[in-house]
């Protein structure tokens, strides 16, 4: 079976995100003034191939966090995983 | 209190009963903290003191020596500058990317709190062998985090060295440095005194970040350090723009009495080093202080090691004007407290007294070690080498290629063209010669930097060792066209507890101290960095040392590089 | 002439324009804030310096394009004001719209500070008329995200009106579509480039080349130009 | 009301994505072969305040991402909105 995942990956909360912080002092230029607590970080897409089931695929997708796609040192991700119609 | 307090924040017995003894009671658990962090050997250089007391720091150009944020030589015109060069090997071992980066932004700050504009940063890398997969993300991640910092600062990286041994494969060594320049009229130092005028925090809010890095730098690396994630920050080059801008616009307006950055220790280090220095009192009130996090405790606020801030006290009257000129640069400036005649350091929140101490026990007393060395065994076995045993090469083309593709020989130009070298407009010799040569504009004159150090002599004679990293600067300096005025040190060593360690450390100093007397280049200033070591071996002992030289005339500055056919090759000395 | 530079914060390069105007050419030069309005008027060219604007968080140029000052500065150049954007200038240019197309990631992913060669597309701009048609200059190019992307359409209309003014001639650094390294719009008097033509104005610093003096020596012979041409 | 935001950027299908194609040489050589179609964009998390229904979030959220989040010539943005319980 075939995998689309979507993985989310944001700073961890203690440290700081100087993007965020731009963003929201550029919203701000722009009278954006309700914007608070603005965060930036990753999203990364892919597709896998061939696994038997989603703990398979959960599995795999969690290491390559691990190992590449995230920094667990300064962040925290998050993935979610759907069926590829064939 | 918990059995044995004092070993949470890093400290013996010994200290803690000094430390009753200098307060007459019990301390506290914030007072407790921050005796912990200053008197930890990041900030006090409680076991290298006396040993560095041998290098000699005075001549006729320095202008400041060390003792400051960084040391100041004369180039005459008025004109001085201003270098340092500090380690960050800890942090980039851990995060690579944000332990490289913030290294360079704390020497930046270094340099700009002297009141010089900072022109130039070098850096000296030691990694592991090159075949590993860990080393070749620890070289990726710290060139691109130096990169990161630097090239979005401003500040061209002109220089530098990477080698590539074993003896560093778990514990790599980034030491950073950086070269500034400023008119006399506006040097400045990190002093608070005259009762009553404010203590100001500029620059990034307060977070939880870096708590306690510097008893971390203190300690060896063992496999549990990953785990030690919160030590870990994320620099912010953008804001160290803002904050290098201001401070040189308010430090230009005259009405500063002194600057300090916050570095390791951050708020505690720097209040009772500039009340120590100016021998005078700090009252400063932690409500007052702009933070990024909810909660925090005392502690936590007088530990915090955040980025991108800085310690002024300025003249009484004049907190409108530090505030005006921060607003310009979109940056906060807020009054946190004064400065008082007593002599301590006294944190509050609003009423009530959190931590009371005198500054200068903080800065100035920490006990100070001989520690026990002896000459390491191994050395009789490296040194009973005979070169002349080798057999001779049996085809000298392919040693030559063999040598020219080793990593530690080969371009460093992936290195090099990942730094923006050329901003600002100074750069007359680039990277890639012996030393680089930068313009001082708007005279004639020229400045040549290098940064220099071969671990492996070192290891295997630490005092040659020594010697001949000052001297091959010295070379590099000459080369470039310049004349040596001054160095600035960065010794990377083991355990200093270990006596084969500390035997190395004293050699090497002796053997630099040497050569700078030699060639008459004081020392300015620099940085020691101990427990170097994974759990197998320690580094070899590596001092790196970075020198500034001088070009009366730019017309002077030369490259290494063969110009044209024909021209006559002569190879010089012994 | 009279140049303007205006500083956003995280420009780098704001000085050493100026120097370049100032000093090596000689020429009267303002510099501007970033969070100012202003009558440019009297200015016969803006530069947007190189640098890294709000530290290029989110995308490089995206918030300084927002800045009072670019306002003046979009309005200057509407009315036919020469503009000329370095690096990230030529970023704030796009994001703004003063130009076509957008900025990406360069390929290698890396930051690349070195030399390269530039081969002259366009030689009868503002920016280029001292220069001749394929000549090669040599100027130091110094980002991470110069990978410049158009689309086919926006391609095919840059060619037809003469807008690609320089491109990379043996290496292209980061990837950008058709190994463009420098465009302008289709009046001709806004010109963006990834390139750093003040940092080879003078022949004392780097590998000595001072083919970038060629750009700013162009501005001045136009604006001399044109005055003449309008009996001033 | 108060309103949570996710919006993800990436940029548009047509366009070479550099990072993308990294991460993938980046995954296969630590030899997970079974990854296609990697994309690498961002995700932006944000608090909107004082907006008296989604549409009114949602509005504002799309007129932000068109004028400063997302660059529309070549990325494409999606969002979802969520209210923050009080
Ligand atoms: N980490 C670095 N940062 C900047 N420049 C570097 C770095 N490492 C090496 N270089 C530059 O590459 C050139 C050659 O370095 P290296 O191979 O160490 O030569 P040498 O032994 O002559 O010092 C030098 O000009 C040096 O400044």
């Amino acid at each position: 079976m075939d995998w689309k995942v979507e993985i989310k990956i944001l700073l961890k909360e203690s440290i700081l995100d100087p993007q965020g912080q731009a963003v929201e002092g550029g919203l701000e230029k722009l009278d954006y003034n309700n914007v608070s607590e603005v965060q930036v970080g990753k999203h990364i897409e892919l597709e896998l191939e061939d696994l038997p089931s989603k703990e398979e695929a959960s599995k795999q997708v969690d290491e390559m966090c691990q190992r590449l796609l995230a920094n667990p040192v300064i962040e925290d991700y998050t993935f979610e995983i759907e069926e590829l119609e064939g | 209190m918990v059995d044995k307090p004092w070993e949470h924040e890093g400290l013996t017995e010994t200290e803690y009963e000094m430390i009753i003894d200098i307060l007459g009671r019990e301390p506290n658990r914030t007072e407790l903290g921050m005796y912990g962090v200053m008197w930890s050997e990041h900030c006090s250089y409680k076991n290298s003191k006396a040993v560095l007391r041998n290098l000699p720091t005075e001549g006729e150009r320095v202008l400041q020596g060390p003792g400051e944020n960084a040391g100041i030589i004369d180039i005459g015109d008025k004109q001085a500058v201003s270098f340092k060069i500090e380690s960050h090997n800890h942090p980039s071992a851990i995060e690579p990317y944000e332990g490289a980066a913030t290294g360079i932004g704390g020497i930046i700050r270094d340099i700009f709190t002297m009141g010089a504009r900072p022109i130039a940063c070098l850096n000296s890398l030691r990694f592991g062998d090159l075949d590993n997969d860990r080393v070749k993300f620890l070289l990726d991640g710290v060139v691109s985090g130096i990169a990161g910092y630097g090239n979005c600062i401003g500040i061209p990286t002109v220089g530098g060295e990477v080698y590539f041994s074993d003896s560093y494969q778990e514990n790599p060594l980034v030491n950073a440095m950086c070269v500034g320049i400023m008119d006399h009229e506006d040097i400045s130092t990190g002093t608070a005194k005259g009762v009553g005028n404010p203590v100001m925090v500029v620059g990034a809010a307060t977070g939880r970040d870096g708590i306690q890095g510097a008893s971390f730098a203190s300690d060896e690396l063992t496999e549990d350090s990953e785990e030690d994630r919160p030590a870990v920050q994320v620099g912010d080059p953008f804001m160290e723009k803002l904050l290098l801008e201001a401070c040189l616009e308010l430090i230009k307006t005259g009405s500063l009495v002194g600057i300090q950055d916050m570095g390791a220790a951050g708020l505690t280090s720097s209040s009772c080093e500039m009340a120590s220095r100016g021998g005078a009192g700090i009252e400063l009130d932690i409500d007052l202080v702009p933070k990024r996090a909810t909660g925090m405790t005392s502690y936590e606020v007088m530990l915090s090691e955040s980025q991108e801030r800085m310690l002024v006290v300025p003249k009484k009257g004049k907190e409108d004007l530090v505030e005006e000129i921060f607003a310009k640069w979109g940056l906060h400036a807020e009054v946190i407290g004064q400065v008082t005649d007593d002599g301590m350091l006294r944190v509050k929140n609003q009423d009530e007294v959190l931590a009371e101490v005198p500054a200068s026990s903080l800065a100035d007393d920490a006990p100070e070690y001989n520690r026990e060395s002896k000459r390491p065994e191994y050395l009789d076995e490296v040194q009973d080498f005979n070169v002349s045993e080798l057999n001779e090469p049996a085809d000298f083309n392919e040693t030559l290629l063999d040598i020219l593709v080793a990593p530690n020989i080969a371009s460093k130009e992936w290195v090099y063209e990942q730094y923006d070298h050329m901003v600002r407009t100074n750069t007359v010799v680039l990277p890639g010669s012996d030393a680089a040569v930068l313009r001082v504009k708007g005279t004639g004159k020229g400045l040549a930097v290098t940064t220099d150090c071969n671990g492996r002599y070192c290891y295997l004679d630490p005092e040659r060792g020594g010697s001949i990293a000052v001297a091959e600067a010295a070379r590099n300096i000459i080369c470039a066209g310049g004349e040596p005025i001054a160095i600035t040190d960065g010794l990377n060593f083991g355990n200093p507890m270990k006596p084969e360690i500390f035997w190395q450390f004293e050699e090497c100093i002796a053997g630099i101290s040497e050569a700078c007397l030699a060639l008459d280049t004081p020392v300015t200033g620099g940085n020691v960095s101990f427990y170097n070591e994974s759990p197998t071996a320690a580094v070899y002992p590596t001092p790196i040392v970075g020198m500034v030289g001088l070009l009366e005339d730019l017309d002077q500055a030369t490259t290494a590089d063969f110009k044209d056919e024909g021209d006559v090759i002569l190879l010089l000395g012994e | 002439m009279k140049f303007a530079v205006v500083t956003f914060p995280g420009s780098n390069c704001d000085q050493d324009c100026y120097h370049v105007a100032h000093e090596v050419l000689g020429e009267s030069t303002d510099m501007l804030w970033h969070d100012d309005t202003a009558d440019l008027s009297e200015y016969d060219c803006i530069i947007l310096p190189g640098g890294f604007s709000y530290g290029d968080y989110l995308r490089t140029g995206a918030i300084a394009r927002f800045s009072p000052m670019m306002e003046s500065v979009i309005e200057y150049a509407e009315n036919g004001g020469l503009v000329i954007g370095i690096c990230n200038g030529f970023q704030i240019l796009l994001e703004a719209g003063l130009l076509p197309g957008a900025m990406k990631i360069n390929n290698s992913l890396k930051f690349a500070c070195k030399y390269i060669d530039l081969e002259v597309i366009n030689a009868e701009t503002p920016f280029t008329n001292q220069c001749s048609e394929g000549e090669v200059l040599n100027v130091p190019v110094a980002h991470g995200e110069g990978n410049y992307h158009i689309d086919e359409a926006g391609l095919q209309k840059l060619i037809d009106n003469d807008q690609i003014v320089i491109k990379y001639s043996n290496e292209n650094p980061n990837g950008s579509v058709a190994d463009i390294a420098g465009i302008c719009n289709q009046k001709k008097n806004v010109f963006g480039l990834m390139p750093h033509p003040e940092r080879c104005s003078e022949s004392i610093l780097g590998n000595g080349s001072e083919d970038g003096y060629k750009i700013f020596s162009s501005i001045v012979e136009y604006v001399i130009k044109r005055g003449e041409k309008n009996g001033r």
